[in-house]
């Protein structure tokens, strides 16, 4: 009996020592931020990029003096951690920024389950949040949001680009299309919903519209069943691991249908790297690039390189921008009262690394998408003409 | 309703796959027999072997297919510290140390993976792998042909060792009673080292075979685990033939399931199997066999 | 002189939850937060502590109820508005009615079978949600309402953890814990002194997953938003499984201990988010290795008498 | 016994097959309220699954069981437990992590979970009184010897207030002076509510409890009657006890098994490690004060023992004397916690079991422990070490000579073969490493008398032909008959020790090995 009460007391008093130990003492004259990030887990590539992206928004901020608050100039602290893939400890992560470090605002997450999770707790607590990777349309389905704050691209765009791309380029197929998406949030919008939507719009007979686990690694029948019933045009919605074994498969299936469009998926330069010669010819959908006629952009993409000496993505692109618009906000209220904050975020009307951002009454900024197409292990825009950077390959080799 | 074609295809590609992921399971098999331990790291074991086969293409040139052998040494050879130094001195513990032991492993060797390697995905870039191989209207991978001769031939291979070698029966002697066959003069603790580091290198190997088919990340070692221990229930424990058995019928059933109730249920149908095998047939589907 | 030992426990147990509840008028933010998450996992261990430790089932299966409470939990809430109580019941209900249907399959498997078909279980079902539209595949539900205020929610995790602890305290302290302790020890032996097996661990199983019903029930209306993925993650049942290992397997006060540690560890790790996961995996061998025990194990050899609900 | 009377408990037609075994061939048993069966037989005759079936642990191919009245004979143990059947498990199985009376309460409050914490410890403390466990109440199960285990089975059976209480092989593992203790307890027990069965090797407690006896040989029922008449009976003789001039008319045992081994040891020169030719060489074992247990417990309290080269040791003692850890610390199983232990002059304290292996000592393991999942011929490979293919296969020739049903059953499962054929398995799988030196643990344990007979006869022949040996045995008189030299273990140290004619006169024996002479 004594003992459990000794027990008992121990445990508590070992409680309180860990939380005194861990109790952030932030320095009176820091502006803190806080973002938690999939370091690691499925999705640490994403991770690895809007790390990068918001440190170096910051960095530059510090680098400049800090921001004025009240008259008097402040570094910036950035807090991160690792929710691993998980949107129970994004919740975590974000609640104990809030109450510990005691952060004027936090940066988002990627994807939709890890930035909702993270921007409803913040949403909670009134302090403001800035994200990208979130579809906005996905973004604007949870609730109407009064701290939370998206810049990405708008879902219809997306998945409307493939269509536009073709009609633009004039090419001519049998216009019949197969569409294989995976069952995770976007999949199924895009694959059950708006594509099908579209291709009855443009013209298009939809001959298959096969569903997959996120993860799958083994396409031989979707692949042999779209080859049987001759579809010209595939799209499809998946993420990277089998979007590289989409693109093997069908190869070794013998099945070349002139346009390959792989949403997601084929977008990072892992993915030409994982194929080879086998992802030329391969479209997806962006929403930057360092070629884009806005302020910081090409720079942006050689800073990276130069810095991490690896090839960069268009992750770096809109991380940076919301931290960006985040610490202009807080310039531009001069304080770290959130809702002064929030307030200015609000007010945000300038072009940066991304294009113009002005905020939509639901609290998005929709970033503009073009066609990318993968040629010769780099990506040439191929969509619309006024961004294009090279000419669309048709059919696919 | 899918023609002939397709159904065949896909039919044969499970089968293919499935002897494959026999090979995988079979790693995951003896060590459970042997050592009582469900092996936790073995997705990321296999996830080293991928790595190692990329890099070996990378830094030699050499197809890492015809350096198997040389590979699933090298991923043996790593096995024996990990055996030394982490789980012999748990032996006398109970399953849960070694358990925990060893996911504290998976879970360091993937962080580190992402470290060194980074997160993206990757494949072993090989002509071959995107070759088709077509017999009228039955269309499979090519790579999925030479996948599964290496793991079928891998398997025989192992079953000969177990069946009819001296150390075989020593194995066999050290799962079924250790503290007998040690008093016999058998070096339990070596056999088990062997054991783990043979394990080991059966996930390396299937680790560079989906490397070549498929792609891998640092964090794709799970769902070859989970998959793994589906064929070893299915397999029944300890029985090589079976393991291989086992893999394909798993690998049949994925496939039928794909094509009956779309792709989504694939996984489904896998793990529903897995589940009813475990419910009417706990000892293993083809655990009759056994010798 | 057992019931004795279990006034005592009721006693240290009100008093601590007293003592707790009032914790929001004086805690900080920070700790609070802290407090509920220790609520969560602390009934997540306690129960897997009771099945594993106490009565012998080695379950990788507490991702399939801590899931099945966010899904029930948020039905009732949108659907028909329920308040947080009628919800934490519901849910276990619905918790000890699925370990209910599935018992006469799991428990016809003995040892490791048990093991993989409890984890497969938890795979099952996380597939399911994520294919059947009809529970938001895998986008997942949004909580229409706004969540109650943390203070709030640290009330409901604090009693779910105290209906926890007092379900372990009467299976650790009163006859319960001989006919438990023999089940484990050799099912056929105590079947053969009249004693029903499958009752005693279908009881177990059941109070165990109704228990996790209600904490992911509570976790789910904190978080406000579920999907398949994270409600069903396997890291929950690796959680659950970890801390009562590092606590000490078995021990009455193993979870406790466990949770503890395990949470202040990853607070104290959280500003080394790249290697974070890498330490905690090389402070887990280390633990393995030479507190065999657990940290309570530990302690107790430092004892005499020790407060040990049975060995391992 | 009332005949007019319903039985209390009424088997009728009980039928197990396992595979194409049949184990249990049509068995018809009616037992009394107040009466004492006793059920007799040779090993594999099918008793313990007679026991099982009606216990509840065997599920029945076919028949029925009736308690008084009430067909019972698809119930799970459980529920038959609670319809008043009490067994006990011929190897005890108490809950070693609980304490004595904790035992008994898991019988007490799974019968009645509301009793009253008063009432049920006054019955527990009765019922402790009464099998001699009051002092050892609050001991951990795991603490208790042998002899205690069994009181304890008997009393958890006695907490469910049992109408028909099953006793599986109480005597086996004992010695004398504890199986009158025993028969003592059942004596006891008995009274006019409860039907006792008592099945039994040790024919002692069956002559003195059992008014009735029915003896069971390859699953039927060859005979019932008052037990007096049936011991007497010579085809019961023939059967069981494998004496007398019968032997050529019942198939007392399969013949092979009861064939004589080869009078030419020839070919044991294969098995048997030539000797060392120095002059003056050390003994073969030697131990100098060892000392060993397990954790807190301490077994083995000082022994000193040398074994030279040729010689045939035998190591007695009571259950719970140190036999067993004893040979378990020579082998290496066990680390010894002081003292030294030297093989053939090579100091071999704490060194792993396989090791020892090596230097010549082989174990011939209590319990045989035989690898199920290896063949009869694997199971003796594994244990030919660092040989060639050549080698291997002469010592497994020899050892086919030796026990010639091995050879036939060569490509079986090891554990398909009967107990008395896994035994010779488990002696020649020892041979087959060829060792300097031999311990044999308990051989003898569990089998009947005419395949004990067997199995000594081959220990007399591997003597004969130079092994030396360690025999741990309980039997002493088969032991005595062997040894050159004997050593009598009490509480942990070699109580007597010297030449077995005069150990077996010696009173002390009497008194260290068998208890006082009342």
């Amino acid at each position: 009996m004594r003992k459990l009460h000794k027990s008992l007391q121990a445990g508590v008093l070992f409680a309180a020592g860990a939380l005194g130990l861990t109790q952030g003492a932030a320095k009176a004259d820091e502006i803190v931020i806080g973002a938690s990030l999939p370091l690691s887990g499925p999705l640490a590539g994403f991770g690895s990029f809007q790390q990068w992206g918001y440190k170096h928004a910051v960095d530059e901020v510090n680098k400049a003096g800090g921001i004025a608050i009240g008259g008097k100039k402040e570094m910036v602290k950035l807090i991160i951690r690792d929710d691993q893939t998980n949107p129970n400890l994004t919740a975590s992560n974000t609640q104990t920024l809030l109450s510990r470090d005691h952060v004027v605002a936090m940066l988002g997450s990627c994807t939709p389950a890890l930035v909702n999770a993270g921007a409803l707790v913040a949403e909670r607590a009134k302090k403001p949040i800035v994200t990208g990777c979130d579809p906005l349309q996905v973004f604007t389905s949870v609730r109407k949001w009064k701290y939370a704050w998206d810049i990405f691209f708008s879902v219809p765009d997306l998945t409307v680009a493939p269509f536009k791309m073709l009609a633009a380029a004039g090419v001519t197929t049998n216009k019949k299309l197969a569409i294989w998406h995976d069952n995770g949030p976007d999949g199924q919008a895009n694959g059950k919903k708006l594509w099908p939507a579209f291709a009855k719009k443009f013209g298009y007979t939809v001959v298959q519209n096969a569903e997959f686990p996120i993860n799958n690694a083994q396409f031989t029948s979707i692949i042999s069943e779209a080859k049987a019933k001759g579809a010209d045009v595939v799209l499809v919605d998946a993420v990277t691991p089998p979007a590289v074994a989409i693109r093997k498969q069908m190869a070794s299936e013998g099945y070349k249908p002139k346009v390959l469009d792989i949403e997601k998926g084929a977008e990072p330069v892992q993915f030409a790297q994982a194929l080879g010669k086998l992802a030329d010819g391969v479209l997806v959908g962006g929403y930057w690039d360092p070629t884009f006629p806005y302020p910081g952009a090409a720079k942006l993409a050689k800073d990276f390189e130069a810095e991490t000496k690896l090839t960069s993505s268009q992750h770096i692109a809109d991380s940076y921008a919301a931290a960006q618009i985040l610490l202009d906000a807080i310039a531009a209220a001069g304080s770290t009262d959130a809702d002064k904050i929030n307030a200015a975020i609000a007010k945000t009307n300038k072009t940066y690394v991304v294009g113009p951002i002005k905020f939509a009454a639901d609290h998005t900024a929709t970033l503009p998408i073009v066609s990318e197409q993968w040629q010769g292990g780099k990506t040439v825009i191929v969509w619309p003409k006024k961004a294009a950077t090279g000419k669309l390959l048709f059919p696919m080799p | 309703m899918p023609d002939f074609g397709t159904v065949a295809s896909a039919i044969l590609s499970g089968l293919l796959l499935g002897g494959m992921m026999g090979l995988i399971a079979l790693g995951l098999s003896i060590v459970l027999g042997v050592m009582r331990l469900v092996n936790l790291a073995h997705g990321v074991f296999l996830v080293m072997g991928a790595y190692a086969g990329l890099y070996f293409l990378k830094l030699t040139g050499f197809d890492p297919l015809l350096a198997l052998p040389l590979l699933a040494l090298g991923i043996a050879a790593l096995a024996l510290p990990l055996y030394r130094y982490l789980l012999a001195p748990l032996a006398q513990r109970g399953p849960e140390a070694q358990l925990m032991t060893m996911f504290a492993v998976a879970i360091i060797l993937q962080n580190l993976f992402v470290f060194v390697f980074s997160a993206d995905t990757r494949s072993i870039e090989r002509s071959y792998a995107t070759l088709p191989l077509s017999l009228g209207a039955i269309t499979v991978p090519l790579i999925y042909v030479i996948g599964f001769a290496i793991a079928v031939a891998l398997i025989l291979a192992i079953h000969g060792l177990i069946a009819h070698t001296g150390f075989g029966r020593d194995l066999r002697a050290s799962a079924a009673d250790p503290a007998a066959a040690a008093t016999l003069g058998v070096n339990v603790q070596r056999v088990q080292m062997l054991t783990f580091a043979l394990g080991t290198a059966c996930a390396g190997v299937g680790g560079v075979l989906i490397g070549v088919a498929f792609q891998f990340s640092p964090s794709s070692g799970g769902a070859y685990l989970l998959n793994s221990l589906a064929i070893v229930v299915l397999g029944g424990l300890g029985n090589v033939p079976g393991t291989l058995a086992g893999g394909m019928i798993l690998g049949l059933l994925q496939s039928l399931g794909g094509l009956t109730l779309g792709d989504g249920y694939r996984d489904i149908v896998g793990m529903a199997l897995f589940l009813l095998v475990l419910v009417f047939r706990p000892e293993g589907f083809l655990a009759a066999r056994r010798a | 002189m057992r019931l004795h030992r279990l006034s005592g426990d009721m006693g240290i147990l009100a008093g601590a939850f007293v003592l707790l509840w009032f914790a929001p008028s004086f805690a900080s933010d920070y700790a609070l937060q802290i407090s509920f998450r220790v609520m969560i996992y602390l009934t997540l261990a306690e129960s897997w502590n009771l099945l594993t430790g106490s009565v012998g089932l080695v379950s990788l299966g507490t991702a399939s109820f801590v899931g099945l409470g966010s899904y029930v939990a948020f039905g009732l809430a949108n659907h028909f508005g329920a308040p947080i109580p009628v919800i934490l019941v519901v849910c276990a209900l619905a918790g000890a009615v699925l370990a209910a249907l599935v018992s006469p399959a799991l428990f016809r498997l003995r040892g490791v079978y048990f093991t993989v078909g409890t984890l497969a279980l938890a795979a099952l079902l996380q597939l399911l949600m994520v294919n059947l539209p009809t529970f938001g595949g895998a986008s997942g539900i949004f909580l229409k309402h706004d969540p109650p205020p943390l203070a709030s929610l640290y009330h409901d995790a604090l009693s779910v953890a105290l209906v926890a602890s007092l379900a372990m305290a009467i299976c650790a302290r009163t006859r319960i814990s001989v006919i438990i302790r023999a089940v484990r020890d050799d099912e056929d032996a105590a079947a053969q002194m009249g004693v029903r097996p499958y009752r005693v661990k279908l009881a177990a199983f059941a109070l165990a997953s109704a228990l996790i019903a209600m904490a992911g029930a509570v976790q789910a209306i904190n978080l406000g938003a579920i999907e398949p993925y994270g409600a069903f993650g396997l890291q929950w049942t690796i959680d659950a499984l970890s801390m009562v290992i590092i606590g000490g397997i078995g021990w009455r006060l193993g979870p406790l201990a466990g949770v503890l540690f395990v949470v202040m560890l990853g607070e104290m790790l959280a500003n080394y988010p790249e290697a974070h996961i890498a330490i905690t995996g090389v402070i887990l061998i280390v633990l393995i290795r030479f507190a065999p025990g657990g940290i309570v194990g530990m302690f107790a050899r430092l004892f005499t008498r020790s407060t040990r609900l049975s060995s391992p | 016994m009332n005949a007019a009377a319903a039985p209390l408990l009424e088997v009728t037609g009980l039928v197990k097959r396992y595979g194409g075994v049949v184990a249990i061939d049509h068995v018809d048993l009616q037992l009394w309220a107040g009466t004492i069966t006793g059920v007799i037989g040779p090993n594999g005759a099918g008793k313990s699954t007679l026991i099982g079936m009606i216990g509840g642990a065997v599920t029945p191919s076919a028949g029925h069981i009736r308690l008084g009245g009430r067909d019972i004979s698809r119930l799970p143990a459980s529920e038959r437990a609670r319809a008043g059947i009490g067994r006990t498990y011929q190897i005890p199985r108490p809950f070693l992590d609980m304490t004595v009376a904790e035992n008994l309460e898991v019988a007490q409050y799974s019968m009645a979970p509301l009793i009253g914490a008063g009432p049920a410890r006054s019955a527990r403390i009765e019922l402790l009184q009464l099998t001699g466990l009051l002092d050892v109440a609050g001991v951990p199960a795991r603490a208790l010897p042998l002899l205690k285990r069994k009181r304890l089975e008997v009393a958890r059976a006695l907490a469910l207030k049992p109408r028909v209480l099953l006793l599986d092989e109480v005597g086996a593992g004992l010695i004398d002076s504890e199986i009158t203790e025993l028969i003592t307890l059942i004596q006891a027990v008995a009274d006019a509510s409860v039907a006792i069965i008592i099945v039994e090797h040790v024919l002692r407690v069956v002559r003195a409890c059992c008014a009735r006896s029915m003896v069971l040989n390859f699953g039927k029922k060859l005979i019932e009657g008052p037990t007096a008449e049936i011991l007497a009976h010579d085809e019961v003789a023939s059967v069981y006890l494998g004496t007398g001039g019968a032997r050529q008319s019942a198939p007392a045992a399969p013949k092979d098994e009861a064939a004589p081994p080869p009078r030419d040891p020839g070919s044991l020169s294969q098995l048997i490690a030539p000797r060392s030719s120095a002059a003056s060489r050390p003994p073969l074992l030697e131990l100098q004060g060892i000392c060993a247990g397990y954790g807190q417990a301490r077994v083995l309290k000082g022994i000193d023992l040398q074994v030279h080269e040729g010689e045939a040791i035998a190591i007695l003692g009571a259950n719970g004397a140190g036999k067993t850890t004893l040979a378990r610390t020579i082998t290496g199983a066990i680390n010894p916690t002081a003292g030294t232990l030297r093989i053939a002059g090579n100091d071999a304290a704490g060194r792993p079991a396989h090791d020892i292996a090596g230097l010549g000592i082989a174990h011939c393991m209590e319990g045989r422990r035989i690898f199920p999942t290896l063949s009869v011929r694997d199971n003796l490979l594994v244990a030919a070490r660092r040989v060639d293919r050549a080698t291997a296969q002469q010592r497994l020739a020899a050892v086919y000579e030796l026990f010639p049903i091995l050879a036939e059953r060569a490509a079986q499962g090891g554990t398909s073969l009967s107990g008395g054929q896994q035994q010779m398995l488990a002696i020649g799988r020892a041979l087959m490493a060829r060792p300097r030196l031999v311990i044999f643990d308990e051989v003898s344990l569990g089998l009947a008398p005419i395949i004990m007979d067997r199995l000594y006869e081959a220990l007399a022949t591997l003597k004969a032909a130079g092994m030396t040996l360690v025999i741990i045995e309980q039997d002493v008189d088969r032991a005595l008959a062997l040894a050159d030299k004997v050593y009598v273990l009490e509480h942990g140290i070699f109580g007597l020790a010297g030449d077995p004619r005069d150990i077996a006169d010696d009173p002390r024996l009497r008194h260290i090995y068998i208890g006082t002479a009342d």
